[in-house]
This record gives C-alpha cells, sequence and structure tokens, in this order.
C-alpha cells in the first residue's frame, strides 16, 4: 500500500506545519488539509461512509475555525519558550512513542485484524437487518444506542455552544425579581 | 452597505442550492443502501442553509429559518429518534427494529433504519445551523458595542 | 507495522501541540489532530488486505469485505470531535471577547 | 424490572429534548420537568435496591441482540450504588438550583444541559460496553463543560476553556485505549474483552493500562491530573459544583477504573500499590493547598482533590474491608462535598461574596445553613457520630490489617489537616460577630433549606446507622468489585 504510505507522511508534514507556523489563518488551513488527506485515506481503507463524514465534517470544522481567526488573526505573540517544560514534554513524548512501539508488537499485523465480532455482522448482517450498507446496519441496528448517545453528544455540544454565546450570563440583582 | 456577497455569487448559489440540497436528501433516504447516512446527509443540507447565508446574509437567510426555529427542529428530531428508540419497546426491548425489514435494495427496506436516518438528518442539520447562526450573531454584536 | 507507528506520530505531534502552544487557536487545532490521529488509527485497524468496502451488491459473489465494525465507531468519533471543536470554538470566542487575546499567558485572571 | 434499566437514559434524555419545547410555554413548566424527572430517576434507583436479589446480575440486551454483537446494560452491585448516588444528589441539585439558578438567565438551557449530564452518568454507570462508555462520557464530560461555563463571567470561561481542553486530551486517551483493546480482542464488550484478552500481551496490558488511568484520572482529578478541578468547580454555579465534587469525577473516573482494573483486566499487586500511592499522595496534596486558601469554594474543591484519594487508596488496598471503606467514603463524600457546596452556594446567594475574609456571624442570621454546614464539616473532618468518620476508620483500620503503617498514618494526618481546615471556615464564617453590611440578610428561600436539611440528616443518619448502611448499601457494591474477573463469566453466562 504505497499510497497510504504516501498519505500518511502527507499528513504527519501537515501536521507539523499546522502546529509551527505562525499565522494562525495558515495554521488552520494545513489542519484542513490534514482532514482532508484523512478522509482519502478513509477511501483507501475501503471506508467510503467515513470519507463522505469525513469530508463534510471537515469543511463544517473549517468554517467554524476560520470563523473564530478571521476577525481576529493577530499574528501569535512568540516568545522565547521555557526550556525545561519543553524538554519534559519531547521527553514523554519519546517515551510513549517507545512505549507503543512495544505494544503494538502483539496486535495482529496489518491487513489481518481479528474480526471475531465482526464476522457476524458480515454474514447475517443482511438478512437481521435488511440492510445493504452494513456500516449502517451496525449503527442503526447492532449498536443503535451509541449512536443514540452520539446523538446526544452533538445536541448537549450545540446547546452548550449556544448557552456560553449567549449575552448576558446573570441577571444583576436589581432585576432579579421580575424575571 | 451591501448584504452577502457579489450578484454573481448570488445568482450561481440560487441555482446550486436546489441541486446540493437533493444531493443531501438523496445521501440520508439512500443512507442503508449506498454509503452515506443521516450524518453526512445532515451536516449537508447545514451546508446548504451556510451557503445561503454567506451568499445572502444573515438577515435574509433569519426569515428563512430562523435561530428559534432551528432550535426548535432540532428538538424535533432528538425527539423523533428518542420515539424510534422507544418503539423498540413495543417489540420488547428498547432499540429493537420492529419494522418489517422489506427486500433489500430497495428505498423502504431494514425496518426502522430509513426513520431514524430522517431523525438524526434533522437534528443534525437544524443544530449545525443553529450552532453556526449563533456564531455569527454572536460577533456582530460585538461590533456595533465597540462603535 | 509502519501505519500503526505514524498513526502514533500523528497523536503525539497533536499532544505535542496541546502541551506547548500558548495561543488558544492552535490548542484546539492540537486537539483536532489528535482526534484524527485516533480515528485513523481504528480505522487502520479494521482494515484487510484486498478487502472492499462492506457494502452487499448484488453482482458481487462472496467478497472479501473490510471490518464494519470500527468504521461505525469512527463515524461516531468523527461527529463527537465536530461536537468538541464547536465547543471549544464558541468559549474561544466569548474568552477573546472578554479578554480581546488568544493568547493564554495574558489569560491568569485565575490563581495556581 | 428489565425494562427500567433503559429508563435510566431514556428519561433524562427526553426530558432534556422535551425542556427546550416545554419552556416556550411557560417557564416554570422547565421546574417541574426537571424535578419530576430526577425524583423519578432517584425512586428507581431505590426501588433496584428492592427488586435486584443479592448477588444476582441483570443483562439487558439492547436492540435484542445478544452481548457481542449488540451493546448490553449490567446491573450488579456496584452499578447499583453508583446510580443511587448519582441520582440521589441529582434530585436534590435540582431542588436546590429552582430558587438559586433565578439569578442566572436561560434556566431551560441550565436544566436541558444537567439532565444531559444526569444521562451521561447513569450511561456510563449501567454500559457493559466499552465505546459506550466512551459514548456517554463525553455526554456528560461535555455537559459539564457548558455548565462550568454557564455565567459566562471571564474565570468561568478561562476555567471551563482548561477543563474542556484537559478532558478532551483524556477522552482522547481513553478512545486510543479502547482501540488497542479492539485490536487485541476484536470485541468491544467488557466481559467479552476480558475473556479474549491474549495473556502473553503483557507489554499492550500495561501500555492499556496506563492510557486508561491518565484518561480517567484526568477525569476523576488523581494528582497528577488534577490542575482543573480547583478553576473548574468554584466559578460553575454551586448545584452544579455539587454535582461535580459530589457524583461526576465518581461515576466518570473513580467508577471506571474500578470496573476496568479489577473486573476487566484484572487487579495485580503492583498495580494496587500503584492505585494506593495515587490515593496517598492526591490525599495529602490536596488537604495541603486547601490550607492556604480563603475562597471558600477553592477551599472545598481542593478538599475534594483529597477525598478522591482516600477513596481511591481505599479501592486500592484491594481487600475486602479497604474496598468497603473506599466506597462508603465514595457514598459519604457524595453527601457531604455535594452539602458544603450547597452551603457555599447559599452563603454567596444572600451575601454575594465567597471570600471567608468578608464573611462572619452568618449563623445568626442564617440558621438552617449553618446547622447544615456544621453537620456536614463534622462529617468531612471526620468526627464520630457522622459518616465521615466510619469510613475513614474502615479505611485506616484496612491499611493497618494490610500491614501499610505508612498509608494508614498518611490517611490521619489527611483527617487531621481537614479538620483544622474546615475549623477555619466555620470559624470565619459563621461565629465571628457580623460584618456592618449584612445584617438585614435573610436565610435561604425554602427550596434550597429543605435540600441542604435533607442532606444533612442523610450525613447524620447514614453515620448513627452505619452497619445497616454498610450492609445493605454498600456490601453489594463490595461483592461486585471483589468478583474480579469473575464479572465476565456471570455477565456472559447469566442472561
Amino acid at each position: 500500500m504505497l499510497e497510504l504510505n504516501l498519505l500518511l507522511i502527507f499528513m504527519a508534514v501537515g501536521a507539523i506545519i499546522a502546529v509551527e507556523n505562525h499565522n494562525l489563518l495558515s495554521s488552520v488551513i494545513a489542519v484542513g488539509a490534514v482532514g482532508f488527506g484523512l478522509c482519502i485515506v478513509f477511501l483507501l481503507l475501503g471506508a467510503p461512509d467515513l470519507a463522505i463524514t469525513q469530508l463534510v465534517v471537515e469543511i463544517l470544522a473549517l468554517i467554524i475555525l476560520i470563523r473564530a481567526t478571521l476577525a481576529k488573526s493577530v499574528p501569535e505573540t512568540y516568545r522565547g519558550r521555557e526550556l525545561h517544560s519543553y524538554v519534559i514534554t519531547v521527553v514523554f513524548l519519546v517515551a510513549v512513542l517507545a512505549a507503543s512501539f512495544f505494544a503494538f508488537q502483539s496486535l495482529p499485523k496489518f491487513g489481518y485484524p481479528i474480526m471475531s465480532v465482526a464476522q457476524t455482522y458480515i454474514e447475517e448482517g443482511l438478512q437481521r437487518t435488511g440492510a445493504t450498507n452494513l456500516v449502517t446496519s451496525v449503527i442503526l441496528d447492532f449498536r443503535a444506542y451509541d449512536t443514540l448517545g452520539e446523538a446526544t453528544v452533538l445536541f448537549t455540544a450545540i446547546v452548550g455552544a449556544i448557552t456560553v454565546l449567549r449575552l448576558k450570563g446573570r441577571k444583576k440583582l436589581s432585576e432579579e425579581d421580575k424575571a | 452597505m451591501r448584504v452577502g456577497m457579489s450578484p454573481i455569487v448570488k445568482t450561481v448559489t440560487r441555482v446550486a442550492i436546489g441541486i446540493i440540497f437533493l444531493y443531501g436528501l438523496y445521501i440520508v433516504l439512500h443512507g442503508h443502501i449506498t454509503p452515506g447516512g443521516g450524518f453526512a446527509g445532515g451536516i449537508i443540507l447545514a451546508l446548504v442553509y451556510i451557503l445561503y447565508v454567506l451568499a445572502f446574509g444573515k438577515e435574509e437567510a433569519e426569515e428563512r429559518l430562523s435561530k428559534s426555529w432551528a432550535s426548535a427542529l432540532e428538538s424535533l428530531g432528538a425527539l423523533m429518534f428518542l420515539a424510534v428508540a422507544l418503539a423498540g419497546f413495543a417489540g420488547g426491548y428498547f432499540f429493537l427494529n420492529v419494522l418489517p425489514k422489506g427486500n433489500p435494495g430497495e428505498i423502504l427496506s431494514a425496518g426502522l433504519i430509513p426513520l431514524s436516518n430522517l431523525a438524526i438528518m434533522l437534528k443534525v442539520g437544524s443544530g449545525l445551523f443553529a450552532v453556526f447562526l449563533v456564531l455569527i450573531t454572536f460577533s456582530v454584536v460585538i461590533r456595533k458595542e465597540e462603535e | 507495522m509502519f501505519v500503526y507507528l505514524s498513526c502514533v506520530v500523528l497523536l503525539l505531534i497533536g499532544l505535542y501541540c496541546v502541551a506547548v502552544k500558548k495561543n488558544l487557536v492552535k490548542i484546539i487545532i492540537g486537539v483536532a489532530i489528535m482526534e484524527y490521529a485516533v480515528n485513523l488509527f481504528l480505522v487502520v485497524l479494521g482494515y484487510r488486505h484486498g478487502g472492499t468496502a462492506p457494502i452487499i451488491q448484488a453482482g458481487l459473489k462472496d467478497p472479501l469485505f473490510v471490518d464494519p465494525l470500527p468504521q461505525a465507531l469512527v463515524l461516531t468519533a468523527i461527529v463527537i470531535g465536530l461536537a468538541t471543536t464547536a465547543m471549544m470554538v464558541a468559549i474561544a470566542m466569548r474568552i477573546y471577547d472578554r479578554y480581546g487575546t488568544f493568547d493564554v499567558t495574558k489569560i491568569r485572571k485565575l490563581k495556581g | 424490572m428489565m425494562n427500567l434499566l433503559p429508563t435510566f437514559v431514556a428519561a433524562p434524555l427526553g426530558a432534556a429534548f422535551l425542556m427546550l419545547l416545554v419552556s416556550r410555554i411557560s417557564r416554570k413548566l422547565a421546574d417541574l420537568l426537571g424535578n419530576l424527572c430526577t425524583f423519578y430517576l432517584l425512586a428507581a434507583a431505590v426501588a433496584l435496591y428492592f427488586l435486584r436479589a443479592p448477588f444476582q446480575v441483570v443483562t439487558y440486551q439492547m436492540g435484542g441482540w445478544a452481548a457481542p454483537i449488540g451493546i448490553n446494560l449490567v446491573l450488579d452491585g456496584l452499578s447499583q450504588f453508583l446510580l443511587l448516588t448519582v441520582n440521589l444528589i441529582a434530585f436534590l441539585a435540582t431542588l436546590y438550583s429552582i430558587s438559586y439558578m433565578e439569578r442566572y438567565t436561560a434556566k431551560d438551557k441550565y436544566y436541558t444541559l444537567f439532565m444531559l449530564m444526569v444521562a451521561g452518568m447513569n450511561g456510563v454507570v449501567l454500559t457493559g460496553d466499552f465505546f459506550n462508555l466512551y459514548v456517554f462520557l463525553e455526554i456528560a464530560a461535555v455537559a459539564s463543560y457548558a455548565l462550568v461555563a454557564f455565567g459566562t463571567e471571564a474565570e468561568e470561561l478561562e476555567a471551563s476553556f482548561k477543563y474542556l481542553i484537559l478532558g478532551t486530551v483524556a477522552s482522547t486517551f481513553i478512545l486510543f485505549a479502547i482501540a488497542v483493546i479492539y485490536g487485541l480482542t476484536g470485541t468491544l464488550n467488557m466481559a467479552d474483552a476480558a475473556l479474549a484478552f491474549p495473556q502473553g500481551a503483557a507489554v499492550a496490558r500495561a501500555f492499556i493500562i496506563t492510557l486508561f488511568i491518565m484518561g480517567f484520572g484526568m477525569k476523576s482529578a488523581m494528582v497528577p491530573f488534577h490542575a482543573w478541578l480547583p478553576d473548574a468547580h468554584p466559578s460553575a454555579p454551586a448545584p452544579i459544583s455539587a454535582m461535580l465534587s459530589g457524583v461526576l469525577i465518581k461515576a466518570l473516573g473513580v467508577y471506571a477504573v474500578v470496573r476496568i482494573l479489577y473486573n476487566v483486566l484484572g487487579m495485580t499487586p503492583q498495580l494496587s500499590y500503584m492505585l494506593m500511592v495515587l490515593g496517598a499522595v492526591s490525599m495529602l496534596v490536596g488537604v495541603l493547598l486547601a490550607i492556604g486558601q480563603w475562597d471558600l469554594k477553592r477551599l472545598l474543591a481542593y478538599h475534594s482533590i483529597s477525598q478522591i484519594g482516600y477513596v481511591i487508596l481505599g479501592i486500592g488496598l484491594a481487600t475486602p474491608l479497604g474496598i468497603m471503606g473506599g466506597l462508603f467514603h465514595l457514598f459519604n463524600h457524595a453527601l457531604f462535598k455535594s452539602l458544603l457546596f450547597l452551603n457555599a452556594g447559599a452563603i454567596e446567594y444572600t451575601i454575594g461574596t465567597r471570600d471567608l475574609k468578608q464573611m462572619g456571624g452568618l449563623s445568626r442570621k442564617m440558621p438552617v445553613t449553618a446547622a447544615t454546614s456544621l453537620f456536614a464539616s463534622m462529617s468531612i473532618a471526620g468526627i464520630p457520630p457522622f459518616n465521615g468518620f466510619w469510613s475513614k476508620l474502615f479505611i485506616i483500620i484496612a491499611c493497618v490489617q494490610a500491614g501499610r503503617l505508612w498509608f494508614a498514618l498518611a490517611a490521619v494526618i489527611g483527617s487531621l489537616l481537614t479538620l483544622a481546615s474546615f475549623l477555619k471556615f466555620q470559624k470565619y464564617a459563621f461565629f465571628e460577630k457580623i460584618k456592618q453590611g449584612f445584617e438585614g440578610i435573610k436565610d435561604v428561600p425554602l427550596a434550597m433549606a429543605f435540600s441542604m436539611l435533607a442532606l444533612a440528616l442523610l450525613c447524620l443518619g447514614i453515620g448513627i446507622a452505619y452497619p445497616y448502611a454498610a450492609e445493605y448499601l454498600v456490601n453489594p457494591a463490595v461483592v461486585a468489585v471483589g468478583r474480579g474477573l469473575g464479572y465476565s463469566k456471570t455477565v456472559l453466562g447469566g442472561f
């Protein structure tokens, strides 16, 4: 899977650009590029459902992020970073990388997953749910409870964002009784 | 102060909105046959309104679908999805697919799944549009205060 | 093994950005990158060599399908990521409205 | 009885979705719907104690699918115990917020987010599936982020943003650990994963455990990850701080760690020692940081960290008495810590400040608040007749029995420092002479007074009747935790 590896490298480079760039707007665009790269990787890994959703979510996230940075793209104030917190973070990151390398030894090789539960979805998916798109049958029938939870997360975030962005949080003491 | 973008953009969006809306509906209705589903379709519909707001300015979009209507639709969509879940109680368990499965490949197959897809589309679409509207109106107010 | 490790590298880039960067929007970007990395890792776990998308078409006779379960999980995780990003941007804009800056060092009303 | 389980999640979700529509008709309906729903949940949680036979594990298959295929809800002693704690404090907090939240705008959105937080916690406590645990954890977390920033003041927004970032990073770690478990076992059901976990993968197992400890440690504010708690809890409205400190960090953090370590991955001596060290460090650091605080709610927030240390030390001992002490303290802490935050809210409601220096002599003007906060301070410090004493005693005895004298000593020192800190709170808030501006204040409205009184009586009642409470309330949970890896056989076996 050469193209997969190339795309992964592209995404890693895009992420580094997004992190290190000083201008806010261009780092937001770089994150968009990483998101679209991820969308293509989903296509390569045989997940069209995810590609559509990732593409559309990426567009919306970009619009929201650009909306936040547009009027305020003040250049990032760059000062010398305290050295010791920087070193601690890098040491911790390298430790996590090494630990994950050893932990992944016992994972099945890439391309040969253990499909103990998924095999029943594939074999019985069609007759028991009637949906030809197995991913939708998993989402909306076998594990529909997850999707109820997930729709609620979106509902919570939306109500939360609306409450945070309302204009007046507390009533002044004076006008408390009339409300 | 001219509201929205230039007339060229306005005419193009007027044409494009119908097509994108249809595409979104297609994605939702065929969610259980071809890739796609309630979420992707719902977000596409939200993007249709956002495109409308960007092209024609906030006020005109407001009377198309106002913020209070959007959040009401969102709660309605969520309630519909919960109703689909509770309908499962009729068959004994919480999320049981009670409707007949129909023959695969048609739109009216797979029992409750198309219904849940519609409910999710309603919820996701109107909810995200409401958030976008709130994000827009929030900063506009500050500019007024500053002046 | 390369693919698994590249997911972890992406996760660590996101974690680095969240830990070191001082700008609110940069922190939001860092969190978004971490979410991409974990979603990618989940789908990579479900890939099967020569497998096609798990859609049953009449034409194909007993095709080799990719694992549908992680795809269902990632679909949920993507939308949860969108929800948290929307929440973060809402709070960050409100903080900008109150403090007039995105820089964490200047937003220091809280002690400790 | 089986159909009662999904209603623990469906009822608050239904109430939350209805809330926005109902409140368009009239504001009072929002209050009514909110309180009605939490009252139903409390009644159902209490009813479970009578319906469920002892040592019986009830499994409910979502959508009619068998365990590893679909998601199943698992009710055993531990989940039942947590359900009771969560819904008891939720009911009293909604009662309290009828009058307290008049100070804030958008009260209907407050109730919506509150219902969603309760739904999330009930979902986490009941589910028997890893990814479902992550989704409901995310619901409760996102709702609490929005509730912390409810007042939209400058500090609240900053505290909420810090809490949001740390929470989302913790959730990403948890999802990463769940992905590795899926890679190793191919299934997401907790019981099934416990059986299918490859024995040889020791490094992977350690990696997963560290990721879980980091993720859930952040959620339960253990010491290395406690940075967000002292900012987030004080800036939230009082009933929300009560819910956050009282139950949220327990249902999301401590319950998840206990369930995964004991029932799924299996407890080992090194793991139990690590938990004990984490608990003891949280205990001492929390108390030491609390000494210098003059803001009442920040003082209480630091004490939450130290009391969570007690709970984790108790549970980390892995001896029956230790687990009993830890879980009993978890319940007691939910009672007296939420009572203390409600008292702080009552004081802020009447005189508008949280700074201990500006308070004084409130006991004459606010008898109910003064009496209830005296009860709460006594029980958090561990004075005999109150419930805090017994659970701390169990933990200390368990430490001594297990031969961990240093930990027992740390527990005693922590308790003494807590006592000192709360004497300071009582002296400055209630016993000095009244400051000049506050003569005209009167006590809090009925709804707030009732919920505070109820919590205070519970603190005293459980303190006095501790043998019965320990036997009927906590022991089923201790049995469930003690079952260890037997959990998967009973869940998958006992259809």
